[in-house]
């Protein structure tokens, strides 16, 4: 067949290197709905559902490749063509005969972690746990489909290797630290970039205190057209979810950052001596006094500018956003907290991060040792002294200053732990007229407050706010209904159209 | 297998079985709890300690037993005689004693299958048009929480027929409505109304069915239903049980087939404190500032240099009573801003909630 | 098969006289999602989907019988096994010939009324309509069978006629006057009930301004055992929509009601002269002043207590509640108001009652001629003087303040245009305790309001905030899905359980 | 019925309909309103005139022409040269000039068909990982809702093709993407993929289908698909479809087969002023009362008998003013409370929205 268009990709780009797992890549790795990013770095030892392997195995192979651990090796899957189909044995015709009891199973967990240690793969165990249940031949077709889908997911550690992407980054954040991404659900940022607009050729300015998950999917869209503005928290910019994107470096020279304690003086021309750590720290400790949670975010960016650590993935931080909640509302602690929703976020953060014992361990790896490529890591090179770094920051902020001053951004997204609406009547006068702007927020107070403030401030048309609800669903013979459990909120949306304020009319 | 079809009414049960049964139901006494509000707590009820939010206990009362709570330990003598919603002081912490209802019954209950919720009950309860006088069909009764609920409706003048397929839960389910002071309202049966129908005509105004296969009670259910007509529901957690059940229902001539969800969404009521971002000193604004409402920025980022320190002292009284005077002059409705903090009340959406329970399938069979 | 219960009801109660359909009952006339109530009168006419007709044919039949207009009469239709299922003519495959014309009908609209005023049955129409369209042979099969089934809905007078329920009351208004009943739907009532603990020999207190839909659905649980107090505005209770439940008298008599503006003086001994009028009515001017959204209800009640003509069906109130949210906010009224979603309420319900030409007409009538069961009707007598009449109010409000005074109330439930929070923390303390409250509310600002207060007043446990989620399926082959539109909010609700506050320990 | 299995691709079509075509096209100056952000309106640009919240019309500009709004005539010679974003006075009112996007024209699009949503967009976008450079393959074009996003995500360096069996709406599709300046970012071709597959080879990275039958099309839409691998996104109104589709794909050997729904809730943001009830005068409370926060109570009753008539010439100011002094003392976070009413700012939900659009199947091809 034809095609006429140099893109269209007539040459079958076969596997070309970037589609080739190769040592220093970021990668993910997936197991069912557990994603987590790494770094390949041979004979390093990873931890991840309770088992410790290196990642060799895996390089050379094309990303999309499933592999198994055995004997602390990823060994690659050869798949089946029908991979969800089983030969289930002749089932039971209902449950009425089934008593409850402990003892259907004859294996004990004992001799099952034996056989794990021994190197025996998932599916033998699997199969030695049907010839060990009293009840499997006794429960219905589905009933048995069932059972050994649970088993599966339990006892066989395979993983599927795939490149870093804003969709699989969010699913991750967003099951593991919720808090750290202000609970972003993936299709509240499929919306923050669809009604943004984000596409080439566009000057994107973000607000982003979600670890740059939302600068990571804005520089994913724009592909290595158009620039990106970073307003960040602090001195210097942390985007860990960003760097996972693992970004070229023509991609992260789109990338801009200005901190968001200068947006004030956007405006006054001297290039001022960067005393602004005073005033950082003094606002951040009044955030600590006033709410415990922030400690930990807090905490994390010094750490971060003093001793260069960055293992920001401590569990600790996980209930942050949940102690904040609960700082005033305590005023009959003994009998009645109605803290059950909260109480069951942090539960689960928790028993995700212990789930995964090695969390915090891998992240550091992947930090500590990542090549050359962003701006954070290389102020970390130890021979660069402090005055250059500083030199180097004042640079490239005056840079992103001269973006700004261009009053010509094409979309504005505001995504962070702050109260939106300064930041928006801040930002809104270096938006270019017939654009749109985009306010995410956990909490739909805010979102009104700011949507009252843009009205009475004017210059903008198109508002709209809004809040989504994702469901999934099970499908499958005979048993395709909702998924059980669902997300109760993936956050509230502003969005708004500037026009010229000023214009004569015709 | 062999599908017992005997009838086992409570008043006149004697297989070797029952008399277990029995000898277990008359080591209890026998309480209102949950027929009609009391005041007192006597022994034999069954009651609800209530620890904290959806920490709750059913317990019921007999002298010389102990409870072990995370507070420690409460005698049960301690607490007969004391009034209903009394507060109960235990070594480590209080709790309260409640009068079961329906509600905290489903929230509390033994689980010996999966169960309907409350959120489903009221709309089944609802959408059956059940009212004290309306005779009503189940099945299966499972743990009896849908059962607690329709007794509750339709007493003292209705009725409810259950059916159970599972001999043990079945009688387990009288047993729990005998202990309940239940008896008279609900007729437990065992048996496999797929198989076997219901054997019941003409006497229902209304006919609940949590069947994996329902079609093959329909037809049965509609000759159970009264010659007037009445409501039929059915619940199903896949949507291939409801497709099939939807045509087998307008096969049978039954109207009005409609299929429903309903999903509650808790809010935690809480007070946030949002921090509002330091932008930093002002510069010498350089051009025109065509925004009217520079004034909120300005106050916000002027407060903030000055009263940084201040705040750190501050407790919330004279933080306030400065906020009074400091507040942006416009006509604020949400929450309160200070210098450095928005404060709101908000109602938090749970990070996961129940997604799905199952479809409620309801039709109208009219009079032939 | 035996039964060993007094109420088991194997005596098949056949068509006794309450399942026939008689003159001067209240009934309900139902087409689809279009529920209307009339009161059967002989040689009435009615007005009804564009239709004039007298109901004399259903006298006799019993309830659940459909009839078919036909010259203007009711005559009863007898139903096929298969009411949904159609002969279909053979489709085509897909829609990929069809060409966007207007002519594809050759019947013109005024053919089709001809059609009607000729007496010709809706079915002989759709065959016509069939006959005569150019494209309903091409079109697939189950784009014929929805073709037929919206021309059914148009074209087929057919009304099924029940006896009044909660649960079709409160659809009926929820659709024609959703305002008028605070948005309650059908499964908030529904939860009101069963949170609320609802049952035989309860005594439930109930502040309603939903047109006493919700003492209605309390009574209907009742069953004629127990107490229902209605906490109410203005002098005497307006309880349209529980008057629609055509309650007889043993069940009436357990109605008890209380005026919300002596709320405040329950506990002092004096039987005041009525001059809570005044009072009232200065409040009830404040109110207008305020929000002209409520002229509508005040005058409402002022035309009753006046003129005694209770035609509160007017097409204007359906947008009260409209006018009302819309108040402040026009700040910038020309270019943009955001107001698409109050819009489309008030558009919706305007087609509505546009729709039924007849409504408030019918209304009336119904009102007019009601037997004499309810106090409110009673008042009416023109024989009775107004002094007599004060005296009879004054007695039964003693009589209502009696059973209050009682500090034995089983359920308080709040489901009212007022702010809640001052209301429930004056009636609570007149329930007992482990009893429960439910606070129902079209905003959820009033109810985490009342949240707090409660929490700091004490005296209740077991709290939830909540809202709920309703969604119906089409359930057809090949065609099942949810039901394209569903409505955005059903209110919210709070619940909680009284404890003993002041019980000393053990 | 005849199905046209020619492809038509946009630079080299000769037969005689794309005469009419081009005559049309060439009418119109080609203009790049879609495809980068600009500054000024310019002869040949499709613009949105905005008039109010969901009230837009998508207009192409043309000298000489005129277009009727509800304030009245407005001129295109007029609006030729102003900036995007400009305000635009009409004899009865006045407009807004916007430069469309995807979702504006979403919006404003003419319907030939069902079209997909902004909200459905969204998560096809981001769930099919598009990015500058993915090359995709759709079908049904439809009115091009979707493709419009497609171009805007994969643009400069991506490509779309786009299959539609309909010829009218293939047609005017071409013609719509020539307008807007997209040509060269995308393929249409009127074919029937179900019968005649897409005739395409490993060159997709994306494919979306949105078809009565989509298991027709998905082998030939595996074959199109990269040998790296690649998602595929199928959008069923029903579940049956969807049942279908998920049983097709996995036995094709896709896999993480999920199927999904988004619907967006809109809140209208309003003040509302609820009432609050005179519960009329306190008479002498007899008994103790135990409640420690009758505060509130009492400072609202007392204060509507002796404000009622300040309230009636108070205009808001000096009501506000008063309401500062006589708040309760508590620290109130949620609107403002006067003694006859509660202010609240809140966000109502829609009396109705959209309840479905349709299911939205993922899956992912891995390299085989």
């Amino acid at each position: 067949m034809a095609s006429d268009t140099s893109a269209a990709g007539s040459i079958p780009d076969n596997l070309s290197t970037q589609h080739i797992i190769k040592e220093g890549d970021q990668v993910i790795l997936k197991k069912g709905k557990n994603i987590k990013v790494f770094q390949i770095k041979k004979r390093r030892q990873v931890w991840l559902e309770k088992a410790k392997f290196t990642l060799d195995g895996t390089i050379g192979h094309p990303y999309g490749t499933t592999f198994e651990v055995k004997n602390g090796k990823m060994i690659k899957v050869e798949k089946s063509i029908l991979p969800e189909k089983e030969a289930l044995a002749e089932g039971g015709k209902d449950n009425r005969d089934l008593l409850d009891q402990d003892s259907n199973q004859k294996l004990t967990r004992d001799d099952i972690e034996k056989m794990k240690k021994d190197g025996i793969k998932g599916k033998e165990i699997i199969d030695q746990l049907i010839e060990n249940s009293s009840t499997f031949q006794s429960k219905t077709v589905f009933a048995q489909a069932k059972w050994i889908k649970k088993k599966k997911i339990k006892h066989l550690l395979e993983f599927t290797i795939l490149k870093p992407s804003a969709r699989l980054l969010c699913e991750m954040h967003h099951t593991k630290n919720p808090s750290r991404i202000c609970f972003m659900r993936v299709d509240s940022l499929a919306q923050i970039l669809s009604r943004g607009n984000v596409r080439a050729h566009s000057t994107v300015a973000v607000v982003d205190t979600c670890m740059g998950l939302v600068v990571g999917a804005v520089m994913e869209r724009l592909g290595g057209f158009g620039k990106v503005i970073h307003f960040h928290q602090g001195i210097t910019p942390v985007r860990p979810a960003m760097d996972s994107f693992d970004f070229p470096a023509e991609i992260l020279n789109n990338l801009y950052s200005y901190p968001l304690d200068r947006v004030n003086s956007i405006e006054s021309d001297q290039t001022k001596p960067d005393i602004s750590s005073g005033t950082k720290s003094s606002n951040g400790a009044a955030c600590v006094e006033k709410s415990p949670g922030e400690i930990s975010s807090q905490s994390f960016t010094e750490k971060l500018e003093d001793v260069s650590t960055p293992s920001q993935e401590t569990g600790e931080d996980t209930s942050a956003q949940g102690d904040t909640a609960k700082s005033v509302d305590m005023s009959t602690p003994s009998q009645e907290t109605t803290s059950n929703v909260e109480n069951t976020e942090d539960g689960a953060d928790d028993i995700n991060s212990q789930e995964i014992p090695g969390c915090s361990e891998n992240m550091e790896i992947e930090e500590e040792d990542k090549p050359v490529k962003t701006d954070m890591e290389q102020r970390k090179r130890k021979g660069i002294d402090r005055e250059t770094n500083r030199q180097l920051r004042e640079q490239k902020i005056q840079e992103a200053r001269d973006v700004i001053l261009e009053k010509n951004i094409d979309c504005l997204i505001v995504a962070c732990k702050f109260h939106p609406t300064p930041i928006v009547l801040a930002l809104l006068k270096y938006v270019a007229p017939s654009r749109p702007i985009v306010v995410f927020g956990q909490y739909k107070e805010p979102i009104l407050d700011c949507y009252e403030y843009l009205r009475k401030d004017g210059g903008m048309v198109n508002y709209r706010v809004s809040e989504a609800w994702l469901r999934e669903y099970q499908v499958m013979e005979m048993r395709t209904h909702p998924v059980i459990s669902m997300s109760g909120g993936g956050g509230y949306l502003l969005t708004a159209t500037t026009v010229a304020k000023s214009d004569t009319p015709k | 297998m062999v599908c017992y079809q005997n009838y086992f009414y409570l008043p006149s049960y004697n297989s070797s079985i029952f008399h277990t049964c029995s000898f277990i139901l008359n080591s209890k006494a026998i309480n209102m709890s949950f027929a009609r509000y009391k005041k007192k707590i006597e022994e034999g009820d069954t009651i609800i300690l209530y620890l904290g939010y959806e920490n709750m206990h059913a317990v019921t009362m007999k002298r010389g037993q102990t409870f072990q709570t995370k507070y420690g330990a409460m005698r049960h003598a301690d607490v007969i005689g004391m009034d209903y919603g009394s507060k109960v002081q235990c070594p480590k912490g209080y709790l309260y004693v409640l009068q079961p209802t329906p509600d905290l019954w489903t929230q509390n209950l033994p689980h010996r299958t999966q169960i309907l919720y409350a959120t489903d009950i009221s709309i089944v309860t609802m959408q059956l048009d059940l009212k004290p006088g309306s005779v009503v069909v189940e099945s299966g009764t499972g743990s009896g929480s849908l059962s607690h609920s329709i007794i509750r409706t339709i007493a003292p003048t209705g009725h409810l027929h259950t059916f159970e397929f599972h001999q043990q839960r079945a009688e387990k389910a009288r047993e729990e409505f005998w202990e309940h002071g239940l008896k008279e309202y609900v007729t437990v049966a065992h048996r496999d109304v797929c198989q076997d129908g219901f054997d019941l005509e003409n006497i229902a105004d209304a006919v609940f069915l949590d069947l994996p296969r329902p079609w093959e009670a329909m037809s049965s259910a509609k000759t159970a239903m009264k010659v007037t007509g009445g409501r039929l529901c059915s619940f199903s957690p896949c949507i291939e049980q409801v497709q099939r059940s939807c045509e087998y229902l307008r096969d049978l001539g039954f109207e009005e087939v409609t299929t429903m969800e309903c999903l509650l969404r808790n809010f935690d009521v809480r007070t946030v404190n949002l921090p509002i971002v330091d932008m930093g000193p002002t510069g010498h604004p350089s051009k025109e500032d065509t925004s009217q409402n520079t004034d909120l920025k300005q106050e916000v980022t002027e407060q903030t240099t000055s009263q940084v320190k201040k705040l750190k002292s501050g407790n919330r009284d004279s933080t306030s009573q400065r906020e009074l005077k400091n507040v942006p002059p416009c006509f604020d409705l949400i929450g309160k801003k200070e210098s450095e903090s928005f404060f709101f009340k908000t109602g938090i959406t749970p990070t996961n909630m129940p997604g799905h329970t199952g479809f409620l399938t309801f039709a109208t069979l009219y009079p032939s």
